[in-house]
């Protein structure tokens, strides 16, 4: 089980030696996150700033380099405060149930290695082959969905908790927002699953490494990559969809309550969910740390050089997202979710088994293979027209019941 | 003096009118006020502009018809015309022992913050009005600010608890 | 397009029964403040919740109680007064020519309509005519700052539907008009510039080339707000059919401005009863047609290319001459003849000190401000400070549609619709 | 001696032994970091009342462009605010709310006091507005003017951050027990008392 690991455990080193080599992982893993999310929220005010014609932080150390540090700094020696309302344990708890999954993430992605065409995604460090991520356990993907959905209870708890009402309408948004883009999260994960055949991050990526048309985005054809974004932007509450801290409709949404230390981790982790996101997007649909490998330089930094500059332009797509786009409404948000995205992600699926199964049973690549394109998608057509109706008409019942409906 | 006071025969010939500035003015009195803006209204006056009231303590002498007898208050409403293109004042007189005066909300629903203003104000109650509360000072304020027997002046800060806590 | 058709045909199936309601049916939360926060209602699914005064989204201290079930408004009621300042009183303190400077504080995204609609009374009850240039220049300078307060609505409605950039861009663009309003009255804001008699000073050189420059960059600004938003899905989304309100409601409530145009009613004082002279220059009244938040937003953008239009004209037509009244009995001598006539001396001392007398009379007067109708009611006892100053808000009376608009919204609504009622608390609570 | 790049002036070092050095990141005190954090990162409360509000709010645009300070961060939570600046006339009705709000904030927390009404009631000098809001709340900077200019706020914010990186770095407000020292008169003649909140 633990062999399937890494490479590490499966060769002749030592013991102590691995443990080194682990340790030293996680504590750069972990400083080297931290260090980002830091840069990461500078870039962003410098990024806004610029689309909105302004300097942005520029006194904090060279051009504002260090305007975060100087945020966390102070929120540390703030005064704390716990509400006289508030569930005092879990109140305080809250706050790590968001943090702790946004770290945790990242162990599972793979962030460089000899991701070169026929390269095996590893590197050698002193002496040893290994992965440069922090494991790979057979389950990775399902990890990742598994420390996101733990994410929510961060929110919501810190919401319920508060005793206060925007807390509460903040949290009870969170719940639900989630719970229905997750379904959308995980039907979209399946294409690529369903594609690559494995769960490990570590083989997802590898798999892509034949250039770009390998990547998980063509080979499942854009439209899980693209429902997979706006769940993504929906799951990590980042505006255009950030209905939960909503400022100008709910104060602060959940954390209206939280100050000094607490409410620095809640804003720690939701930038540091936006970078893992981008990390696991673009583990799973760009290729990871794949790319041009040039024959000079260590190959592991190539890779490194890659995924560092995919997350980038992702993270700055989220930026972009949030200087410009209005924010939808809630109910409109739910419908979003509901009606287009999961029944989109499901057919899509249900198509790739389709060809998937057909290929299976022995494609002759001719005619037959367009006839069962054909039929699948008249039958989905057929299907999102049913789906279409029966909203429709239930719209109008509502409405002739006399009731209110949105949307 | 730009005021020509005349009576008019257009309204019955009951209710004494007066030109001021190129606008009519009516001088109701409390008991038909609602009976004047009713037919107003019909007439196409739609709209109620503003409800406001005067004080005239300092002031007792002023441009009346001579069938008014001036009272300490004085209620101002403004109603436009918008086919007629036209506005038209009601100046009614509310004396000070008795300050009141019958709602407008019924014919004009819109009058209902302007009311509540003047009543915060001035002290003059409308009979009927659904919500008959101070609208601008806090709650438990003494006093009506605008009456001209209240004092400018500043005062030390009225220090309440703040709402909702 | 004909004035008078559009007023008669009026919405005859609309109905304004919605806003007559009293008691339980009515959208309007009718407890007073204290009441409120002792307030439980009965179905436990119910809660009430407090919407400022010190909330990001109420545009100042306007605070709204809304009886909601999750996030449904049931009933709300707007409660105002945390920003009344006495302004009524004060007006009494103050003389004819002191006036000025308190009424432009009352709505400070537009200033200058305050001070117009004061100077108008005060002349209408002196009786005089003031020159032709200091009436076109008082239009130059309204139509400008109801650019400015237009430019200033789409900022704030941007980032209450929460595009932060539309806040940032709306906030450039008035920058531009503020500068040229900083070179013309000295001030950014609360300007006390339009005064009884005249305008404060005459436009300073170059007034027109800095004009001409504001208005040359503005259309292209204008695109960029329509690209950003009018087409946008999510903005449509949030703002069309949200708080929708039909004529003969708006009619019943006394609503002015925008707010009644966009439902579809050409309303405007500069059209229908002209004052200064904008019988005298073209330009349209834009009007919406559903009464939603999407119609109050666009009619907003559009008055802004309708203002820039009349002030191209305003260029071109302006007359040379005074730019304020030479009535020694309201204008002060000029500053040269103070240093060599004792009685300019006094004379000028006078004005400033007791203040000119205005005859006795009570006047209203009207103007077309960016919110609707703007008016001053005024009496003078025949003594040099008016003994009741009373200003029509249109923030004031607008107010009054929010319980109506909110009703069965959402919360994310309710920002949108007070959004783009674009009230303004100082006008609100005087 | 020479400058060090590092460490910095070192001519000291021989007569005063360590405390020598000039300030470094080596030497330094974790007072002067704690101080540097509060002036680059001070998150104002969204409390904007009247004129100086749309002023307070330019000078967070494009123009003025508060972010330089890291100061866009306008808090709606008082909760994560620091810094409150009163922008605009406080009324009767509006000063127990102000005060609640400003309890709500959580120490550091300073106060810019933008605007003459602010300050001192300004031209209104009547009943409904509060004559200066130190009555209230402890004022640490006023800014003159009506409305100041977006120049006069941040020249305002920036005399803030000099009282900050001078100042103590907790018991601000020892000698007034943490609290404004409001009076409560009472109106009807009854004998005044004084209620000193937020202590």
């Amino acid at each position: 089980m633990i062999a399937g690991l890494d490479p590490l455990f499966l060769g002749d080193a030592g013991t102590m030696e691995v443990l080194l080599i682990v340790v030293m992982k996680v504590v750069v893993a972990f400083a080297l996150l931290l260090v980002s999310v830091m840069l990461y929220i500078w870039w962003m005010r410098k990024f806004i700033g610029a689309m909105q014609n302004r300097v942005g932080p520029s006194r904090a150390g060279p051009f504002g380099i260090l305007q975060t540090l100087a945020d966390g700094i102070k929120l540390f020696f703030k005064e704390d405060l716990i509400p006289n309302k508030a569930d005092k344990l879990v109140f305080r708890i809250a706050p790590f149930f968001s943090i702790v999954p946004a770290l945790l993430v990242f162990s599972v992605v793979p962030v460089a290695g000899d991701f070169s065409s026929g390269g095996d995604g590893t590197v050698t460090w002193f002496g040893n082959k290994t992965f440069v991520q922090l494991a790979d356990p057979h389950i990775g993907i399902l990890f990742v969905l598994a420390m996101s959905s733990i994410a929510v209870y961060g929110i919501m708890l810190a919401g319920w908790s508060s005793g206060s009402k925007y807390p509460l309408l903040g949290s009870v948004r969170a719940s639900a927002q989630m719970v229905s883009y997750e379904a959308a999260l995980g039907l979209a994960l399946v294409a690529v699953l369903m594609k690559t055949g494995t769960l490990s991050t570590h083989d997802i990526a590898l798999s892509q490494n034949g250039g770009i048309t390998d990547w998980g985005l063509v080979i499942t054809g854009f439209v899980p990559f693209i429902v997979f974004f706006i769940a993504t932007t929906a799951e990590l509450n980042s505006p255009p969809f950030d209905l939960v801290e909503a400022e100008q409709e709910l104060v602060g949404g959940f954390h209206t309550e939280y100050s000094s230390i607490r409410f620095a981790l809640f804003f720690m982790a939701e930038f540091m969910n936006v970078i893992t996101m981008s990390a696991v997007m673009v583990t799973l649909f760009f290729g990871g740390p794949g790319g041009y490998y040039p024959s000079f330089g260590p190959a592991w930094l190539w890779g490194l050089f890659w995924f560092v500059g995919k997350v980038f332009i992702f993270a700055s797509v989220f930026v972009w997202m949030r200087g410009t786009l209005p924010r939808p409404r809630y109910d409109q948000l739910m419908d979003l979710g509901w009606k287009i995205l999961i029944p989109l992600a499901l057919g899509w699926v249900l198509l790739l088994a389709t060809l998937d199964v057909f290929e299976d049973r022995g494609n002759d690549g001719g005619l037959s293979q367009i006839l069962v394109l054909v039929v699948s998608v008249t039958t989905l057509t057929l299907l999102a027209g049913l789906l279409m109706k029966s909203i429709t008409i239930g719209k109008e019942r509502r409405e002739a019941e006399g009731e209110e409906v949105f949307g | 003096m730009p005021d020509d006071t005349k009576t008019n025969e257009d309204n019955d010939g009951t209710i004494p009118s007066t030109m001021s500035h190129g606008q009519n003015v009516l001088h109701p009195n409390r008991e038909n006020l609602l009976e004047v803006i009713k037919n107003l209204r019909e007439e196409g006056f739609v709209v109620c502009i503003d409800i406001t009231a005067v004080d005239y303590l300092e002031n007792p002498k002023r441009d009346l018809p001579a069938s008014v007898k001036p009272e300490r208050f004085e209620i101002v409403i403004n109603l436009l015309s918008h086919t007629k293109r036209e506005r038209l004042r009601l100046r009614v007189q509310i004396p000070e022992l008795e300050p009141t005066l019958p709602t407008l909300f019924d014919i004009y629903p819109g009058s209902e913050a302007l009311e509540r203003e003047v009543h915060d104000l001035f002290g003059i109650t409308f009979e009927g009005h659904p919500d008959m509360t101070r609208i601008l000072m806090p709650e438990n304020w003494e006093g009506h600010p605008l009456r001209k027997d209240y004092d400018i002046g500043k005062i030390p800060v009225q220090f309440k608890e703040a709402p909702g806590s | 397009m004909s004035q008078e058709t559009e007023i008669n045909e009026s919405h005859g199936s609309e109905t304004a029964e919605r806003v007559f309601r009293r008691g339980e049916d009515s959208a309007i939360l009718r407890l007073s403040e204290s009441q409120v926060q002792s307030y439980t209602p009965d179905d436990d699914r119910r809660m009430v919740i407090n919407m400022g005064p010190q909330h990001p989204s109420t545009h100042g201290v306007l605070r709204l109680s809304l009886e909601m079930e999750g996030e449904t408004v049931l009933r709300s009621k707007p409660i105002i007064g945390y920003l009344h300042t006495g302004m009524e009183k004060t007006g009494e303190q103050l003389s004819f020519l002191q006036g000025p400077t308190n009424v432009t504080r009352m709505d400070y995204s537009s200033p200058l309509f305050g001070e117009l609609a004061f100077s108008l009374a005060t002349e209408k009850l002196l009786e005089i005519e003031i020159p032709e240039r200091a009436t076109w220049i008082r239009m130059l300078m309204c139509e400008l700052n109801r650019i400015s307060s237009h430019l200033l609505f789409q900022a704030t409605n941007g980032m209450d539907i929460g595009a932060v950039g539309a806040m940032i861009y709306g906030w450039r663009e008035r920058e531009e008009v503020l500068r040229l309003f900083e070179k013309i009255t000295g001030l950014r804001m609360n300007h006390n510039y339009i005064r009884p008699g005249g305008v404060a000073a005459d436009l300073p050189d170059g007034w027109r080339d800095d004009t001409l420059r504001v208005l040359e960059n503005l259309p292209d600004r204008l695109d960029d707000f329509d690209s950003l938003f009018t087409g946008q899905p999510i903005w449509h989304e949030r703002l069309q059919g949200v708080g929708v309100i039909n004529s003969a409601e708006c009619l019943a409530l006394g609503i002015t401005g925008p707010l009644l145009r966009s439902t579809g009613y050409a309303w405007d004082l500069r059209k229908d009863m002209p004052y200064l002279r904008y019988e005298e220059v073209d330009f349209d009244v834009l009007v919406g047609s559903y009464g939603d938040c999407f119609d109050r937003f666009a009619i907003r953008l559009n008055e802004i290319r309708e203002s820039i239009r009349i002030v191209h004209q305003i260029l071109e037509k302006i007359p040379t001459g005074d730019y304020k009244i030479q009535d020694k009995k309201v204008t002060p001598p000029p500053r040269s003849r103070i240093d060599e006539s004792m009685e300019a001396l006094i004379h000028h001392f006078k004005i400033f000190t007791e203040g000119f007398k205005v005859p006795a009379g009570e006047v209203y007067v009207a103007v077309e401000s960016p919110r609707g109708e703007l008016g001053c009611y005024m009496v003078s006892d025949g003594g040099p400070k008016p003994y009741r100053m009373h200003i029509r808000g249109p923030s004031f009376t607008n107010l009054q549609v929010l319980p109506h608009m909110l009703q069965d919204c959402l919360v994310a609504d309710a920002v949108a619709v007070i959004s783009t009622v674009d009230p303004i608390m100082g006008e609100v609570d005087r | 001696m020479p400058k060090l790049p590092i460490l910095g002036e070192t001519s000291n070092i021989s007569e005063d032994g360590l405390a020598g050095f000039d300030h470094n990141f080596l030497t330094g005190k974790i007072e002067d970091l704690v101080k540097w954090s509060r002036t680059r990162s001070m998150w104002p409360a969204t409390f904007g009342l009247a004129c100086c509000a749309l002023e307070m709010m330019a000078t967070g645009a494009a123009h003025y462009d508060l972010a330089r300070w890291g100061m866009e961060v306008f808090r709606a939570s008082p909760r994560q605010a620091d810094l409150m600046i009163v922008a605009g006339r406080v009324s009767q009705k509006m000063a127990p709310v102000l005060r609640q709000v400003y309890d709500q904030m959580m120490e550091p927390k300073w106060v810019i006091s933008m605007g003459v009404c602010a300050s001192s009631g300004g031209m209104f000098n009547n009943y409904a507005l509060v004559q200066g809001v130190d009555q209230i709340v402890p004022v640490d900077v006023y800014a003159p003017g009506c409305p100041p200019g977006p120049e006069t706020l941040m020249h305002a914010i920036l005399q803030l951050h000099e009282k900050v990186e001078n100042g103590e770095i907790t018991r601000r407000r020892k000698e007034m027990d943490g609290g404004a020292g409001i009076m409560v008169e009472q109106r009807d003649g009854q004998t005044a008392t004084k209620v000193i909140i937020g202590k």
